[in-house]
């Protein structure tokens, strides 16, 4: 027992006693952070444009167009009523699709992940129709439905269920055996636990579901559109790219990729307010 | 949706009919029918279906199902599904193909400094087609025929229009079979051309692209069908009589720049169907094994469709030698 | 019995099809008998070597390349906060990239081999598995880091014992999808410039309005699905062991 | 030093102006009210959490985050093994990197979980085990990796009398062979007076040290002499007065979830210094 | 009744052969070495697990899940807690059936905080609490719940001394004017005779009841006067060694996962009866 190991010190005069009391606290801190927050993807995204700019316009053959072609296509178009509808078409098969795969792959990833009977049921008929691309039967539902909107929903919204569909039912397999054996011994009803166990810990495997089926939903709503004819975005492609356009494909291509971002951007945001007690979400400690 | 095979009739006494065709410069003429208000003037309410991507086997259903009347096709598609018994035929051309004096609607093209000379040259040599089933390759494999080459040496990979030309310049491919604008692209960028293919395969003057329509449809809405093509025969004596109006058409439809389509050599534009182009392209099919055996002329083509015109060039046209 | 369960409704929609079929007239729904005569003569025999194995071969390959990419850019990503941020809106976008608009592009740049086609299927397969592993490894419980950080375990250590196994069951939810992603990429880069595969065979016996023919493809493409989904599925049982046993315990 | 969780106005002070010095190779045991920052006070010391204000020295250094020789006892020991890795690869984890011989690494692991009881336990996983069995699972993997310095949060917690007194022995002899410095939080005032060389009373939160006694009793000590000792008595009682005069229910705050801090993305609890 | 966890060669048989009567409004304690099996007997008796061979009986009717007036306050509290509500709704989560007036609902939500001395705290989540914080809110939750019967597994190990005190007096008090029927496991033994009517001792397992001690200590009883009772001592030795006699550190087994089990997907752990 020589020398002092640990030491724990006293602070210097700076550690302010803080009682019960509220506090004021300038919230000028906030801002800057919340510039420097925006400021680094933005710098990143330029980087990144920039790069694809080099490409294009050394290595790469002209077809593929460099960001600032497309971008000024983009701001010729930018008052073309006929490509605002074309997005706003989009995105209503997108947003039925996605409501539709959301209510369907979460019950059956509820009823599949709670019940082993229903799983091996289902899974033999899901893990046969997964792989086969829908450009293989699309002439077969064309010939049941037609080249409708409801056609490219319908399709849609069976590519982005599988998403869903998964990480509901491995959420559903992560619950934690202690508060579940919690709900079951207060007498919490089916309803309950659902509400308020599994769910909550189902949400951030679902969460991650949605966003990666929003994705899925977007783009096969656009790729139905090219193959199937239905007015969208990806209608206007065909035509564009049948007829040579490249800055305008590579234009659609842009705004595919910014809807993909703004979306993901609501979706993110939304799970964060839904899921602040998470440890995804929580205060990075120390 | 279109109802189950019958036409729809509507208020003032028109009658519908949706199409599909992608807006190009062979379609130019229904959309200027459209505008100029022929297809109403026959009482016909002519609807496009938005485009599509997709080839003759996908839009066949369409047809069947009676969301559209009519579709805008590759020849060869109506005799490969007759020959499974899917009930479609053709009722009309589209445009002719032709050579003018300074280019062709139809190019293989080489690099400028490659060694290809004939179509006999592909032999061991990779060509672009646009599709593998079609008269793109068909025509192709002819045309090396013909130059005395064996078409079965010649490998055919499907590369889309648009990025023929980049593959061709990278050397991905050593030849593409495509079509304008992008034969002249490619003209003024120093590629060479081979020739025709379709001229070479088929003769002068063959008919591609046609328009088919179900069986059924026909069957039961006779006179419906027969206006229709009334109408359209007129659109398209009108559109070859005015070319400034069909490249303005062009122009805004496919929202190509005015400098290309000025310099554009504008189609052919076909209303009638011409039956020994679509016997050829079914000795073709046969020869290159896309079809058993060679069908009956009445189930491939519409029995009341009359006879194409291919004698007399519009004005606009100036044919080669 | 357990095994007999997940056959039983396969079991009944193949007795349906071979029923409903048996006297179709219509050309798009040949009789299964039909269909399973073209099955064996197209995938059977030459199928195997001249067609199954080389798009097998380039949608395994992809697979690999992207689970591999999604996990190892996932932990970087997820771990690296700022660089999370900083490459977010890149990654948003190439996710929105659709997959079919990629393939010409790729012919492009890679050319009409294996090479481009294994990098598209590749980059598609890559994101689901990607965004699991970027929001599993954020949650990791804080108390098992700080286990890590007080034995001073190695970031490899960190990467092997704790972060992976911890995010295993959401990597593994993201890999079924990419498992489908990939089967589906594999069929749409046989669209384009390509000389063989299922999907070429496949898509051109639709062209061809050959029914029978596209019929089969499809048979394959499932039969190919439920087999690779057992592989998948028996990698997981290996690896989330624990996890089963743990939320199975009771 | 002091620590405060979040910022503003849901700020928690947990630690006011704690200075505390352990000398090499004491040991020492921390007392005080639940809620009162003991934990907080252990993660400061092994560099899990950065102080507030002030600072914490090792061998006069300054650390900044949890040195080599330092190892810990989670209190949430139930959360603190991998249930993917059987009770033989969580203990011997820590070791790989300190031990490059596997035949060295396999013995140790097999030595302390026979010393904590566990033998034959090696291949279960830990939620096969039950809560005083994982707990000592959790002491087993701290003595495996052999520190300079041991940090204890309830340790024996949710073992029975008998395995408890087993194990304070255990790390009684540890200490008495090994010279590892100790700081063990308990919330047994024998246990406490028993083991330590100091016994730090804190206060309620926002905790301050109330007083530090030494205990004089000799070592090697044992269960039944030891406690037996008259001054054991004695300290004992001291102790308990010294935590009954604290209030050993904190003082209630009225916050609530920092809603101002999530609101632009910044971390919800973030450190200030 | 017996317990066995899994099947075949890897088997582990906690609990071998116990019978035990609670009568109405009784208050038992049970202790036994760590690793018992005490846990598991709790989880049979409130229905989580069946067992293996012979029957559990609530009023002479056969359990088969967990019936609506038992509660239970579990051993791995920090994991029994949802960390996705706040601590109020934590303890209100279980009144919502219970208790159909929302005003109702919040002051006994409001008082059980009260009782465990943690009001204030309601807003916050559990992992911004500490250990004994969290251990308290377990409890306030059942005693929020006002159940027939409270099962209660080491309620009390994560909290001070004198916490600890309080809340076993709190808990006395509520079984004192409610009339709940308790059964608690718990490691001190000073605790076990302090609050029961009766004490359970079990040996290590496969375990078996190995005595059943009645405590005749009047009741109200009280910190001071019934520990310094006469018999308290007496009692509190005859359990003591009653303990030490069963060797408290189990048998070892040496048992790996089941390796059969798991091979064709079976559930590594079936129960059977
Ligand atoms: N992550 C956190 N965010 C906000 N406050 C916290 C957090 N962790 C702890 N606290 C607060 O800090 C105080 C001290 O907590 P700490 O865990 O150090 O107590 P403790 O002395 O270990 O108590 P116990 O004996 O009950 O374990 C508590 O009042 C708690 O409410
Ligand atoms: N899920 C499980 N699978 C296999 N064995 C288990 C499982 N849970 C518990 N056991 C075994 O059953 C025995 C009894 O466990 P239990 O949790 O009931 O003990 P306990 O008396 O509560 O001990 P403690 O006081 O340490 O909490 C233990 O030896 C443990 O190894
Ligand atoms: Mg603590
Ligand atoms: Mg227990």
């Amino acid at each position: 027992m020589t020398h002092a190991r640990t030491i724990v010190s006293p602070a210097p005069v700076t550690g302010r006693p803080l009682a019960a009391g509220p506090q004021r606290r300038v919230r000028t801190r906030h801002v800057p952070r919340r510039i420097e927050a925006a400021l680094l993807p933005a710098l990143t995204t330029v980087l990144l444009c920039g790069v694809w700019e080099v490409l294009a316009r050394t290595v790469l053959p002209p077809e593929v167009r460099p960001i600032s072609s497309a971008l000024a296509w983009l701001g010729q178009n930018s008052t073309n009523a006929e490509l605002w509808t074309a997005i706003g078409h989009t995105l209503s098969h997108w947003a039925v699709a996605l409501s539709l795969a959301l209510v369907a792959g979460t019950v059956l990833g509820v009823a599949t992940g709670a019940n082993g009977l229903v799983n091996s049921l289902l899974s033999g008929v899901f893990e046969f129709v997964r792989p086969i691309p829908a450009v293989v039967y699309l002439p077969l539902m064309l010939l049941l439905l037609g080249a409708t909107a409801e056609v490219a929903i319908s399709l849609a919204a069976l590519s982005a269920f599988w998403p869903i569909l998964f990480q509901v039912f491995y959420g559903v397999k992560s619950i934690d055996p202690i508060a579940r054996d919690t709900a079951r011994v207060f007498g919490l009803s089916r309803a309950q636990q659902l509400r308020y166990v599994a769910a909550p810990s189902i949400l951030p495997f679902l969460a991650t579901g949605v966003r990666i089926a929003s994705t899925i939903a977007l783009l096969a709503s656009i790729v139905m559109e090219l193959l199937g004819g239905v007015s969208g975005l990806g209608a206007v492609l065909a035509r564009d790219s049948y007829n040579g356009l490249y800055d305008a494909m590579y234009g659609i291509l842009v705004i595919a990729g910014c809807l993909g971002v703004i979306l993901n951007l609501v979706f993110a945001r939304l799970e964060r307010r839904l899921l602040r007690w998470h440890p995804g979400y929580r205060p990075v400690s120390a | 949706g279109g109802g189950d095979g019958g036409s729809a009739v509507n208020d003032d006494g028109t009658t519908t009919i949706t199409m599909s065709f992608t807006n190009n410069a062979n379609t130019a003429p229904l959309v200027l029918g459209m505008q100029k208000g022929i297809f109403r003037k026959h009482g016909i309410d002519l609807k496009q279906m938005p485009p599509s991507n997709a080839a003759g086997s996908s839009l066949v259903p369409l047809l069947l199902n009676g969301q559209v009347q009519a579709s805008v096709t590759d020849v060869t598609a109506v005799p490969a599904a007759v020959s499974k018994n899917i009930g479609v035929h053709v009722i009309a051309s589209v445009a002719a193909d032709y050579e003018s004096p300074d280019s062709s609607i139809f190019a293989t093209m080489v690099r400028a400094d490659s060694d290809i000379r004939s179509f006999k040259d592909l032999e061991g040599r990779t060509v672009g087609v646009n599709s593998l089933t079609g008269f793109w390759a068909l025509e192709v494999k002819e045309a090396v025929t013909k130059a005395g080459g064996d078409p079965a040496k010649v490998q055919m990979l499907a590369v889309d229009l648009p990025n023929q030309v980049a593959t061709l310049q990278q050397g991905r491919v050593d030849a593409v079979s495509t079509l304008q604008p992008f034969v002249a692209q490619l003209q003024q960028a120093g590629y060479r051309s081979l020739g025709d293919p379709a001229a070479i395969a088929l003769g002068p003057h063959s008919v591609g692209s046609t328009i088919m329509a179900a069986k059924s449809f026909t069957a039961e809405n006779p006179d419906t069908m027969r206006t229709f093509l009334r109408a359209w025969e007129e659109a398209v004596v009108y559109a070859n009589a005015h070319p400034d109006e069909v490249r303005v058409v062009i122009e805004q439809s496919t929202r190509t720049s005015a400098d290309v389509v000025r310099k554009l050599p504008l189609p052919w534009y076909v209303s009638g169907v011409s039956r020994s182009s679509v016997e050829k392209f079914m000795d073709l099919m046969v020869r290159y094994g896309d079809l058993d055996a060679s069908l009956p002329i009445d189930q491939v083509v519409w029995s009341e469709a009359a006879e194409a015109d291919l004698s007399t060039p519009p004005p606009g046209i100036s044919l080669a030698s | 019995m357990r095994l007999a369960v997940p056959t039983i409704l396969p079991v009944l929609a193949v007795l349906a099809w071979w029923v409903t079929s048996a006297g179709s007239a219509s050309p798009y729904y040949p009789a299964l008998s039909e269909i399973l005569i073209t099955f064996r003569n197209t995938w059977l025999f030459d199928g195997v070597r001249s067609d199954i194995f080389p798009s097998v071969g380039r949608m395994v390959a992809g697979f690999g390349l992207g689970v591999s990419g999604g996990i190892a850019l996932g932990v970087v990503l997820g771990r690296i906060r700022v660089l999370g941020r900083a490459l977010n809106p890149a990654v948003q976008f190439g996710r929105a990239l659709p997959g079919a608009t990629l393939v010409p592009i790729s012919v492009i740049i890679f050319g009409i081999g294996d090479l481009g086609k294994i990098l598209v299927i590749g980059f598609i397969a890559m994101f689901p598995v990607l965004l699991n592993t970027i929001d599993a490894v954020r949650s990791v419980d804080p108390q098992l880091e700080e286990v890590c950080r007080v034995f001073r375990l190695t970031r490899f250590q960190r990467l092997t014992s704790v972060l992976l196994p911890a995010s295993a069951p959401q990597i593994f939810a993201g890999m079924r999808v990419s498992l489908q992603l990939s089967f589906i990429m594999m069929v749409v880069t046989e669209i384009f410039a390509s000389i063989n595969g299922i999907g070429h065979v496949t898509l051109e016996a639709k062209q061809m309005f050959d029914m029978p023919g596209m019929w089969a493809g499809m048979l394959l493409l499932g039969i190919l699905g439920i087999a690779s989904n057992g592989l998948v599925l028996l990698l997981q049982r290996r690896v989330l062991r624990w996890h089963t046993g743990q939320t199975e315990s009771n | 030093m002091t620590k405060r969780y979040g910022a503003g106005d849901s700020a928690v002070e947990a630690i006011r102006d704690i200075s505390l010095t352990v000398a090499d190779g004491e040991f020492i045991c921390i007392v005080g009210p639940s809620g009162a920052g003991k934990t907080t006070l252990l993660k400061c010391m092994c560099g899990l959490l950065k102080s507030t204000s002030g600072s914490i020295q090792l061998d006069g250094v300054e650390i900044s985050g949890p040195p080599k020789r330092v190892a810990c006892v989670f209190q949430d020991y139930g959360r603190s093994l991998m249930p993917w890795l059987t009770v033989e690869r969580n203990v011997g984890l820590p070791l790989k990197n300190k031990v490059s011989s596997r035949a060295e690494r396999d013995r140790r692991v097999r030595s302390a979980l026979e010393q904590v009881g566990l033998d034959g336990f090696g291949r279960q996983y830990p939620w096969q085990l039950s809560g005083g069995m994982q707990q000592r699972v959790a002491i087993a993997r701290a003595l495996a990796y052999e520190p300079e310095i041991l940090l204890l949060d309830e340790p024996f917690a949710s073992v029975d009398a008998q395995t408890r007194a087993d194990l304070e022995d255990l790390v009684l002899g540890v200490h008495a062979t090994s010279g590892i410095t100790m700081v063990l939080v308990t919330h047994d005032i024998d246990e406490a007076v028993y083991l330590a060389d100091r016994v730090v009373v804190l206060s309620a939160r926002p905790s301050t040290v109330i007083e530090t006694l030494s205990v004089p009793l000799p070592r090697p000590r044992d269960q039944v002499t030891t406690k037996a000792d008259r001054r054991f008595a004695e300290l004992r009682t001291r102790v308990l007065t010294l935590i009954r005069r604290t209030g050993a229910v904190p003082v209630a705050v009225d916050s609530s979830l920092p809603e101002r801090g999530t609101h632009d993305g910044a971390p919800m609890r973030s450190l200030q210094r």
